[in-house]
């Protein structure tokens, strides 16, 4: 590992103070798990590394006026074991917990999952699909952005090297809606995922889709709204018949996203077998036929 | 949806080098407390053979596991081992270790068999005590022993070397004695294969192992567990990638091994053998733990959807791309 | 005495060394800590075939803190090693036959000032045109990577009269496998710490094999064997992985050069590239049985992989001829094999040596009989099983200990219960 | 490079030690405090040799700066075994023969302890999951799983 200096404060002010002046060449480090490993590798250097894990202010999940608030250094355990999220935010909940391993659960941190930006994360594909909001603070204010505008492509986003992600904040589901998510990886556990697939759906009084947000991760450099496949929901009734008939839908969709990628044969044809999961999964939530046993 | 097969396959494996000698050997002292040392060239890399050793030798002499201390796999102490490979330590070590054991026992039997007035033929040795075995009441115990043996200024030291019984293999047509004696297995894997996602889930494993004599049963399953789940990487998950000379995927995070939560329900079932050549009969299951679980697992992916792969691992990518074949036929 | 009646033998006792570890006493190799320890490093090849035009270690030595560094030259013995064949340099003299090839050691105060010098090494290769599959590496006219030819092992077994046998079949299935190249990925990686003490070189070291480590120390020294003292410590796993010399020879010779305890602990990485892996292996065969489920005939043609040296090759060949029809009786049997060498990773011992690959092979084709003539697979295993009394393609008898027909009883038994 | 100055307690004890700032927990703990049992198998956190316990949870310390640990808790395998008694997992670990190389056994342990101070009755799933961040190549998990339940019963 090279050298740098090392900052560890308490307070969030702080923190960004800190980063304001070390701006040229700093490293955030929450959990750490993936920052330390590229410093120690030597893939990754900073004259300056801020450790904000012991900024106690950070780490929370509130529901407050009908919005979910999770402050950025809530680990994937926090989320996990939180009754809200894992009552009623059922795709944040599956997201956090098929994350790499205990461990790693333990480390990680939603707001280092997201300000990462990695290609296998598994909490912004659910993020996306519930239309989050990141609030990111520097010394010299704050500013708020829909996720989907935060990533600018390609694992950047429009985080400033002198702001911290603090905060992420999405309406909370109400009794309508179900939401749902799906890792398909290459084995049990400690696994990057292959197919991450998020959905949020929302239905009326007599079953007709109202609203869905689908999201697809792992597939292209970022995770994916599908408009076209919350188009085809929308106004139909939530039933077994109705996933089914989009399940062609996402092949195609993952075929154009990657048509040349080696994993093509195998993500258009797999990427059914997760949408039936989730399907199945909202189903169950709706306490419709068709579900999970 | 998931498919339910289910496999069989069996395996042969000769214990130690092919057609070559390959010889270890062992070297014993009883103390005059009773305790011994035993140095032994063996290597435990986690196997334990260290615990195999000593087992053999507290038979051998009479005495008890805890009595024996084992030195190993250091060249300034021990004599030659030579590898620990080829599942041939029990079988090779063992013996040698035996052998080290006997020629003790032969200087120990020698002294009782004056102070007890039996032919030596007839003594036992057995849990710390040498006793007649047409008059178990003419006893003395392994301190009365060695008291006697210092009296006589007499040692109880021992080496002992094994060469499995082999011959060279003809070089034109590989005839001759590859192995002394060969270890014999069979599994039987159970999976669920997802036909939607391709991927296999390994879900019991029997797997019955003639080891000839088992030494010690919870170190015998340990191996057989450990070879399975070994088996399940083999079938399933595992494959150095590789191009241009250049290993891609060198580290934990993209060499996938299985994890606590992949690793199926595993039945071991111990078949010992009646034999002559291994210590008490022993062969080796090292390597035979891991082998018939492999193609158990394919034939259990065959018996759930028809296909039979020839290639290793049978990916989810592979079971997708056949499963298409299938129905464009 | 009856079988019975052992008061140790079939005693599931603790093992010797279980409380050490569950207290986490065990020291393994990168737990030993000697006064004035340097620590070692290793500068790689990342070409697969060249020979080395220029290397230049000048900034890395002028580095504070690093103590030597060694190239093929400081070799006071012979530059080879291997177990079988001698053909792996302990440091790259003629030629890099691989990516990941020894080319230099350096010793020096701090792990990290060992990777400041690595980094700090100049290199520049004349590159040859390297191989990488079976087929370029037998023609006539492709590079030979040692010798006159790439043919590392050739291996022909026959008894019987295979093709007459083949002619009298009722049923013949013939398929080609194909196994990957595996790595074993114990835990441990590779770690060794070496003395230099009172004339005697002693190596702590992780190994499987320190008998065979001794001769190949000795012989890289040039030092009489009893002046050589391997210590296997607690070893984290091995699974064939550490039977070839990893990183005795070179912490030897740094101790011996400085004549200070040098400690070398491979990455995760350096451990996986650098240790001998799995042979990728490809099986054609042919077996035939007649109707009434006996097997007549089995043919097989194998290939492997042994990548850049020959490691455990011999032996895996060897074996894997042997054993693959599998634990069956089959009068007539013809077996060819050729390995051969590449600019691939190093091949070598894994678990099994070549028998995991041969019984995908046997086991498959019995399968495949099985199917052919409606039998049930154990069934038609216990038809043809090794007895006592069998005489298998070798030659030989079996007279000792054959106890095939139970395993496969008690595991139908065992899965009439569980499954 | 500038030292900094790390306050933590190490198997209930209150310690202070001032380290290079570039240094992992792995590191800091084998290297300035001799706990030995911390190993180190692929130093990206796949592994689990390196567990420790902190405050309560198991992490990886080869992916955290020596830094981070400040003001927390730490148990390693050297501060399970109280006044020369075993922990109950020590025991059933050796019992259960659920030990062969032993260079994932620290961090297993570790890892069922976390597991059962905060869950005294997991099922076996929970069991599989809370050991998934620790391979291990031996034993194919079986016997390590045993030896849990049998923590469990006792």
């Amino acid at each position: 590992m090279k050298e740098f200096s090392f900052f560890s404060p308490g307070t969030l002010d702080e923190a960004l103070s800190l980063l304001s002046q070390h701006k040229d060449s700093v490293s955030v480090i929450a959990g750490g798990t993936d920052i330390v490993l590229e410093l120690n590798e030597r893939a990754h250097t900073a004259q300056a590394v801020v450790d904000i894990s012991k900024i106690k202010d950070l780490r929370y999940v509130k529901v407050v006026d009908g919005v979910v608030r999770i402050g950025a250094l809530s680990t994937f355990t926090d989320l996990e074991n939180d009754p809200y999220i894992r009552d009623h935010v059922k795709s944040l909940y599956s997201a956090c917990y098929y994350v790499g391993s205990p461990q790693i659960r333990n480390l990680g941190t939603i707001g280092g999952n997201v300000a990462n930006a990695s290609v296998a994360g598994d909490t912004p594909t659910a993020l996306i699909s519930l239309d989050a909001t990141v609030v990111l603070r520097s010394a010299a204010g704050k500013r708020e952005m829909k996720i989907t505008d935060f990533y600018s492509g390609a694992g950047k986003t429009q985080l400033e090297k002198d702001e911290l992600l603090t905060e992420i904040y999405f309406d909370a589901p109400t009794e309508n809606m179900a939401t749902a998510y799906t890792k398909l990886g290459k084995r049990k556990a400690l696994v990057i995922v292959v197919i991450g697939l998020a959905v949020l759906l929302e239905r009326d009084c007599n079953n007709i889709c109202s609203k869905a947000q689908v999201v697809i991760g792992a597939v292209a450099r970022y995770p994916k709204r599908l408009p076209s496949i919350e188009h085809y929901l929308v106004g139909k009734p939530i039933t077994k018949e109705t996933f089914e008939g989009c399940r062609d839908m996402f092949s195609q969709i993952v075929y154009d996203m990657i048509p040349t990628r080696a994993s093509v044969g195998y993500k258009k044809e797999s990427v059914k077998g997760v949408a039936n999961k989730t399907f199945n999964s909202i189903l169950k939530d709706f306490s419709l036929s068709g579900g999970e046993e | 949806m998931k498919k339910r097969g289910r496999g069989v396959a069996s395996m042969w494996y000769g214990i130690g080098n092919t057609g070559l000698p390959n010889p270890a050997a062992a070297f014993i002292e009883v103390l005059s407390d009773t305790s011994v040392n035993l140095m032994v060239g063996c290597a435990d890399i986690g196997q334990g053979s260290t615990t195999a050793m000593a087992q053999i030798a507290a038979e051998e002499l009479g005495l008890d596991y805890e009595d024996i201390h084992v030195t190993s796999a250091d060249t300034m102490v021990t004599p030659e081992g030579g590898a620990t490979s080829a599942s041939r330590q029990t079988l090779i070590s063992g013996n040698a270790t035996k052998l080290a054991a006997r020629q003790a026992k032969g200087t120990l039997a020698e002294v009782a068999s004056g102070f007890l007035n039996v032919p030596e033929e007839d003594l036992i040795f057995r849990n710390r005590e040498i006793y007649s075995c047409k008059d178990n009441s003419v006893r003395m115990t392994y301190k009365e022993l060695m008291a006697e043996m210092k009296k006589h200024g007499r040692l109880a030291v021992g080496a002992g070397a094994y060469n499995p019984k082999t011959t060279y293999l003809d070089p034109q047509t590989m005839a001759g004695i590859p192995y002394e004696v060969y270890s014999y297995a069979t599994t039987i894997a159970e999976v669920e294969v997802d036909t939607e996602t391709g991927e296999v889930e390994v879900l019991k494993v029997v797997s019955a192992h003639d080891v000839g004599r088992s030494i010690n049963d919870v170190m015998v399953e340990g191996q057989i567990e450990g070879g399975v789940v070994m088996g399940e990487g083999f079938a399933v998950f595992e494959k150095v990638e590789y191009s241009n000379g250049v290993i891609k995927n060198p580290i934990f995070s993209k060499y996938l091994i299985p994890t606590a939560m992949d690793a199926p329900d595993i039945y071991s079932v111990v078949v010992e053998c009646e034999g002559e050549c291994g210590a008490y009969g022993a062969k080796g299951v090292g390597e035979p733990a891991l082998i018939p679980s492999i193609p158990a697992i394919a034939a259990a992916v065959e018996d759930a959807i028809g296909v039979h792969f020839t290639s290793l691992p049978i990916t989810p990518t592979d079971v997708l791309r056949e499963l298409d074949k299938q129905k464009e036929r | 005495m009856s079988d019975r009646d052992f008061t140790v033998i079939g005693q599931s006792v603790i093992r010797k060394e279980a409380l050490s570890k569950v207290l986490g006493e065990a020291k393994f190799a990168a737990d030993y800590k000697f006064d004035g320890m340097l620590y070692g490093g290793v500068f790689r090849s990342t070409v697969p075939h060249a020979a080395i035009k220029r290397f230049d270690a000048s900034k890395a030595l002028a580095l504070p803190g690093v103590a030597c560094v060694l190239t093929a030259k400081d070799i006071p013995g012979k530059n080879k090693t291997g177990i079988i064949i001698k053909d792996e340099p302990c440091l790259v003299d003629d030629k890099v036959r691989r990516v990941g090839d020894a080319i230099a050691l350096v010793a020096a105060d701090t792990p990290e000032r060992v990777h400041e010098a690595l980094d700090l090494m100049e290199i520049e290769y004349d590159l040859l045109e390297p191989i990488f599959t079976i087929e370029r590496a037998l023609e006539e006219d492709s590079p030979k990577i040692h010798g006159t030819t790439n043919i590392h092992a050739k291996k022909h077994l026959e008894c019987g009269d295979v093709d007459a046998a083949f002619a009298k079949c009722d049923v013949i299935v013939e398929n080609t496998y194909s196994t990957q190249m595996l790595s074993h990925m114990f835990i441990e990686p590779d770690a060794g710490v070496a003395t230099y003490k009172d004339k005697i070189i002693t190596v702590y070291a992780s190994t499987q094999n320190p008998h065979y480590d001794r001769s190949d120390v000795a012989g890289v020294l040039g030092l009489p064997s009893n002046r050589v003292r391997i210590v296997q410590v607690t070893t984290g796993g091995g699974f064939g992985g550490k039977l070839d010399i990893s990183v005795q020879c070179h912490i030897a010779l740094l101790a011996y050069h400085i004549g200070k305890p040098v400690k070398m602990v491979r990455s995760r990485t350096e451990s996986t590239i650098v240790s001998a892996k799995r042979h990728p292996m490809t099986m054609r065969a042919k077996t035939g049985a007649t109707k009434d489920g006996k097997i007549q005939a089995v043919e097989v043609f194998m290939t492997g992989d042994t990548g850049a040296y020959a490691s455990y090759g011999p032996a895996v060949i060897t074996r894997a001829v042997v054993h693959c029809m599998g634990p069956y009786e089959v009068p007539n049997v013809r077996v060819d094999a050729v390995f051969v060498y590449t600019n691939n990773p190093m091949s070598g011992a894994m678990r099994g040596f070549g028998v995991p690959q041969a019984a995908y092979c046997h086991e498959g084709q019995m399968n495949a009989i099985a199917k052919e003539l409606k039998m049930d697979p154990i069934e038609l295993r216990l038809l043809n099983a090794h007895r006592i009394g069998t005489t298998i393609a070798t030659g030989q008898v079996l007279t000792d200990s054959v106890g095939f027909k139970e395993t496969l009883l008690a595991a139908a038994a065992k899965a009439k219960e569980v499954m | 490079m500038e030292k900094i100055r790390v306050s933590f307690n190490l198997n209930n004890e209150d310690v202070t030690i001032e380290t290079f700032p570039n240094k992992r927990v792995v590191d800091m703990l084998r290297e300035d405090f001799g706990c030995t049992s911390v190993k180190e198998g692929c130093g990206e956190g796949e592994c689990g040799a390196c567990t420790v316990i902190r405050n309560g949870e198991p992490v990886t310390s080869c992916t955290m700066l020596a830094g981070q640990v400040a003001g927390d808790r730490i148990v390693t395998l050297e501060g399970l075994s109280k006044n020369g008694e075993l922990d109950i997992l020590q025991k059933t670990f050796m019992e259960a023969g659920a030990v062969q190389c032993g260079f994932c056994t620290p961090g297993m342990i570790l890892s069922a302890k976390a597991l059962l101070m905060k869950n005294p009755h997991p099922t076996r799933e929970e069991i599989r999951r809370a050991l998934s961040g620790n391979l291990c190549r031996c034993t194919g998990y079986t016997k390590i799983i045993k030896a849990v339940e049998m923590a469990i019963e006792e």
